[in-house]
């Protein structure tokens, strides 16, 4: 599961991005992303893409495994660049190029910063409701996802899920999301009563205070720098 | 001492037409006293801790804490108790320990420079400084229900009430929850109302205990009061800890020693006969 | 896959950030229509429901194709037409964080996310009265994903055709290599119809199965739910 | 008597890189032996039990059911294993009480007939017939886990694994549950691997025990052995059942009058012991 891999790099790490504050990296991931949307050249591109392959490198993270994670959006690109054949092979190439590369400038910020951390960022432009709703639904999925583990161990032993067996598995596979949603529904009114006994009146995400300004906080903004530069110079 | 706590013949009937009844004895429970509630499964344990924190409202009876109706008086009435669930990963709404920990407070409003000090003080206390930053979901049980508890007492409520807060723990965590219990009843005066199912553990920590059964409070009393009443015994169908049965049996075969309170009194006293006996 | 989340890069800035745009007024409204509830079951309920999303979303289905669910409907029948939007902006947005979607069109996808937790709902509000509710929700979950789709290739279509003129005259003033560009823009320009009928040629074969699938297991846990815990589904207050 | 399950040096690294090892003594199990295992939280017994039953994959290390790789022939090892997981809640997911106990059944193809029939005589069995039509989610704990035990004995496995079967379990309902354990293995020779934190229980319940402690399988024996090996207990951080914990203090006192293996031994040898005194 992607979401439980990417929590666990960001919390594990100790690289250089690891330790500069949300803001920068969310500056920097913007930036490559303008960058991306205003150019239109594929070496430029690929350049972006292969400099982004190489930071993660440096970080000491799991290269491959990350741009793994980019599988869904470059099947999504692929599928939007094949109904677009317009004889050259460019712009297809384009397409692909940016997505991916978009989707992995923000998977190295996620990859090297809590969450949380993020969502703390965001609070500061969401509604309360959707911010807190942020926090409520990060907490919950790790909750939720150990119960989805534990009820398809559950099932496999009983033998409702196996290889061949499609129409047995979709019906467990309802059976179990059942049984979740219906769970996830009581766990939603339990946490009402603890969020109440705890005194919460709304406004959670902004009790995480922002960190300071640091060292660290150099890197993310002179890459961001230089990515602008480089799409104004050769994008 | 005062009364905080005092629940009079509580009804109540879930919405699937479940009814519950505590009634029999009054529950009452006096400033800083420790006391245990014990009873089968579906005696209506979670059901009473849920009236006298307030979440659930009766249908009948009547329920004070700190003299008023905590379903009436919600807010003022929980601004004193802490509470700890018997499933503490879902208890905990911070993403991170010390987040987590601090969450009371900051709800309240508390100036953040006091949070800080107060959430390193109870970190220290219940040594579990270490945690501060970890994310929740990578601690192991014990772990959780240590911040779950640190996060309940943050706010030094009056009275903290638990629900099964030795169910599937080891014996030696056992042993450090009762340990840390122990001590913050004795320096801030928190009165704790537990439920359990391990009567072993109640003579360690208890000073009152309270038997569900039936639909009713069926006896009130200290361990050793209740454990040696064969009646009230019988009637919750319960079982008194281990050394009370081995002295019950000798009891029986015409040995009667006395009671021990606790193992180690228990096996002071056997030590005692056997000595005798040899002089 | 029974629907497609747009990657970045694809969609011109100013659709972009129309897409924002309206979003942003369909969540101002949903927190209008929701101001009176108690933000302290409100909040565990939506963030709750929209992890269960997520986690429909990130599992892949036991079939041996790439297809994951969506989920999308059943959150609408439990949640509501508003939070029910809400949360399908909730889950967007988490998706784009882990590179399953665009950042730049977070706005775009949760129009297209949102209208199935909407019209999920609301068709299986208007199956439920006269049908048992696990063929509602069977019916619902097609027609609503089937919508969605649409909408998806409307957006796309629209955002193709119009916005491309755009472009070429934004880009035109203040871009050096104009050979390039507009060579490019052009040919973009002219197959953005022809696009969108080969787009749809393949997206339509790979979302039916999707839209079966959903449908089928929508309509198999409504079923369950109902048998379990009928007073799941949210009911519109009078 | 057969081997049925060997595990020899198990490892396994999960994903977050948290590494588990159960090496030192081999994990064997007999057919029809009653296994139980002990050892502080996180010491790996249910990383050790997702490995038998084939749903885990070791990093390193020989597991051997029924003389297959469990992960590489699932289906045939799963077929005579049942299994009951920790929390129940997770793992019974029929709509009805008599439709998850069917499901194994069900998934298996067996003639709808013969399904009833087994489930019928299965629920007799467990005492829970009144409740075939019961929606399993409003079920107390302790019917829960019945259901879940008879959802698991349905295919009459040769193999039973229990992870903390009498968690959350009032004294009534955990002697109920040895009780059915002990029928069970008694009449159709299902062997069973046991964990628990509960050492009081241990002895009515296991032939062997096993003890986690710090990546290896320190000790191996009855429990007796077990419980009177200060070495082990010392090292695996573990107590003693209550009544050896006596026998322990009075040996200490100078009274070395042997040790029981049960409660009721105990509660004889010592009336003995102060009979004889008395003449
Ligand atoms: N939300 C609910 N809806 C319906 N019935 C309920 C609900 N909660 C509890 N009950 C029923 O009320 C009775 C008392 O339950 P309660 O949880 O208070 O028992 P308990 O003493 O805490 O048991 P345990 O030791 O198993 O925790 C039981 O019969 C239970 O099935
Ligand atoms: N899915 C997982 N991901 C990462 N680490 C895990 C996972 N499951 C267990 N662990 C870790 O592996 C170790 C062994 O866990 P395990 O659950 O096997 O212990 P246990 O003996 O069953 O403990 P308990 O008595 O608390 O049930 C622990 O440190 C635990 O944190
Ligand atoms: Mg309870
Ligand atoms: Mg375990």
């Amino acid at each position: 599961m992607d979401l439980y891999f990417i929590d666990y790099l960001a919390s594990n790490g100790h690289s250089f991005f690891h330790k500069a504050s949300a803001v920068p990296k969310m500056i920097f991931s913007m930036s490559i992303i303008i960058a991306i949307i205003m150019s239109n050249r594929p070496s430029f591109l690929a350049f972006l893409l292969l400099f982004l392959l190489l930071l993660l490198k440096i970080l000491r993270q799991p290269v491959l495994k990350i741009l793994a994670m980019t599988f869904y959006v470059a099947v999504f690109a692929i599928i939007f660049a094949v109904s677009q054949i317009s004889g050259s092979f460019l712009w297809p190439l384009t397409i692909i190029l940016k997505a991916v590369t978009a989707a992995l400038s923000v998977l190295i910020v996620l990859t090297t910063t809590n969450y949380f951390d993020i969502f703390a960022v965001l609070a500061h432009f969401l509604p309360k409701l959707i911010a807190d709703s942020l926090f409520m639904t990060y907490r919950s999925f790790f909750i939720l996802l150990k119960e989805l583990k534990n009820l398809t161990m559950a099932v496999k032993v009983k033998r409702g899920l196996s290889p061949r067996k499609i129409f047995t598995n979709l019906k467990s596979l309802g059976d179990i999301l059942g049984v979740l949603f219906i769970h996830a529904v009581d766990l939603s009114s339990r946490s009402s009563e603890i969020l109440a006994i705890r005194g919460y009146k709304g406004g959670m995400a902004k009790y995480r205070s922002l960190r300071c300004f640091s060292k660290y906080d150099f890197a993310p903004l002179i890459l961001s720098v230089a990515a602008l530069l480089g799409v104004g110079i050769f994008g | 001492m005062n009364e905080i706590v005092k629940v009079r013949c509580l009804k109540h009937v879930y919405p699937d037409a479940t009814e519950v009844s505590v009634c029999g004895l009054d529950f009452v429970v006096h400033e800083g006293e420790k006391v245990v509630i014990l009873g089968s499964n579906g005696s209506g344990k979670t059901t009473l801790l849920a009236h006298i924190i307030g979440l659930l409202k009766a249908t009948e009876g009547e329920i004070k804490v700190f003299g008023k109706v905590p379903t009436k008086e919600f807010d003022e009435v929980i601004l004193n108790i802490g509470v700890v669930f018997q499933n503490v990963d879902e208890q905990i709404i911070g993403p991170t320990v010390e987040d987590d920990i601090a969450f009371a407070l900051r709800n309240r409003g508390v100036p953040s420079g006091e949070v800080d000090e107060r959430v390193d003080a109870m970190m220290e206390t219940m040594g579990i400084a270490n945690l501060r930053r970890k994310i929740p979901h990578y601690l192991s049980g014990g772990e959780k229900k240590k911040v779950a508890l640190a996060g309940a007492l943050i706010a030094n409520p009056v009275l903290l009430v638990l629900d099964e807060p030795f169910k599937g723990l080891d014996p030696i965590a056992k042993e450090e929850i009762i340990q840390l219990l122990s001590e913050i009843n004795a320096k801030h005066k928190s009165a704790l109302v537990i439920t359990t199912h391990e009567v072993n553990l109640v003579s360690k920590i208890a000073d009152v205990v309270y038997v569900l059964s039936g639909g009713n409070i069926i006896a009130r009393g200290n361990p050793k009061e209740i454990f040696l009443n064969p009646q009230v015994l019988h009637q919750a169908n319960m079982q008194p800890p281990d050394f009370l049965v081995l002295f019950s049996a000798l009891r029986e075969v015409g040995f009667d020693v006395g009671f021990p309170s606790t193992m180690e009194e228990a096996a002071n006293m056997l030590a005692e006969l056997l000595r005798k006996k040899d002089n | 896959m029974s629907h497609l989340h747009i990657p970045d890069g694809i969609i011109d800035p100013i659709w972009l950030l129309i897409g924002f745009i309206v979003t942003g007024l369909i969540i101002g409204l949903s927190l209008f229509m929701l101001r009176k509830k108690d933000i302290q079951k409100l909040v565990p309920r939506i963030g709750i429901i929209s992890a269960v999303m997520l986690l429909g979303m990130s599992v892949p289905l036991p079939i041996g194709i790439g297809y994951h669910l969506n989920l999308s409907v059943l959150v609408g029948i439990i949640l509501g037409p508003w939070a029910g939007f809400i949360s399908a902006f909730i889950v967007n947005l988490i998706l784009a964080l882990i590179g399953h979607g665009g950042v730049t069109v977070i706005g775009l996808n949760s129009l297209i996310i949102g209208s199935e937790t909407v019209f999920g709902f609301l068709f299986f509000g208007a199956l439920r009265s006269f049908l048992r509710i696990n063929i509602s929700a069977l019916i619902a979950t097609f027609f609503a994903l089937a919508l969605s789709t649409a909408l998806m290739m409307g957006i796309v279509g629209i955002t193709q055709v119009n916005p491309a003129k755009f472009l070429h005259h934004h880009e035109h003033n203040h871009q050096t290599q104009l050979e390039e560009h507009n060579h490019q823009v052009d040919s973009q320009e002219e197959l953005a119809e022809i696009s969108l009928i080969k787009f749809a040629k393949i997206i339509i074969p790979f979302a039916f199965i999707g839209w079966v699938i959903e449908s089928l297991i929508t309509s198999a846990i409504i079923g369950f739910m109902g048998r379990v815990k009928p007073d799941l589904f949210y009911e519109r207050e009078r």
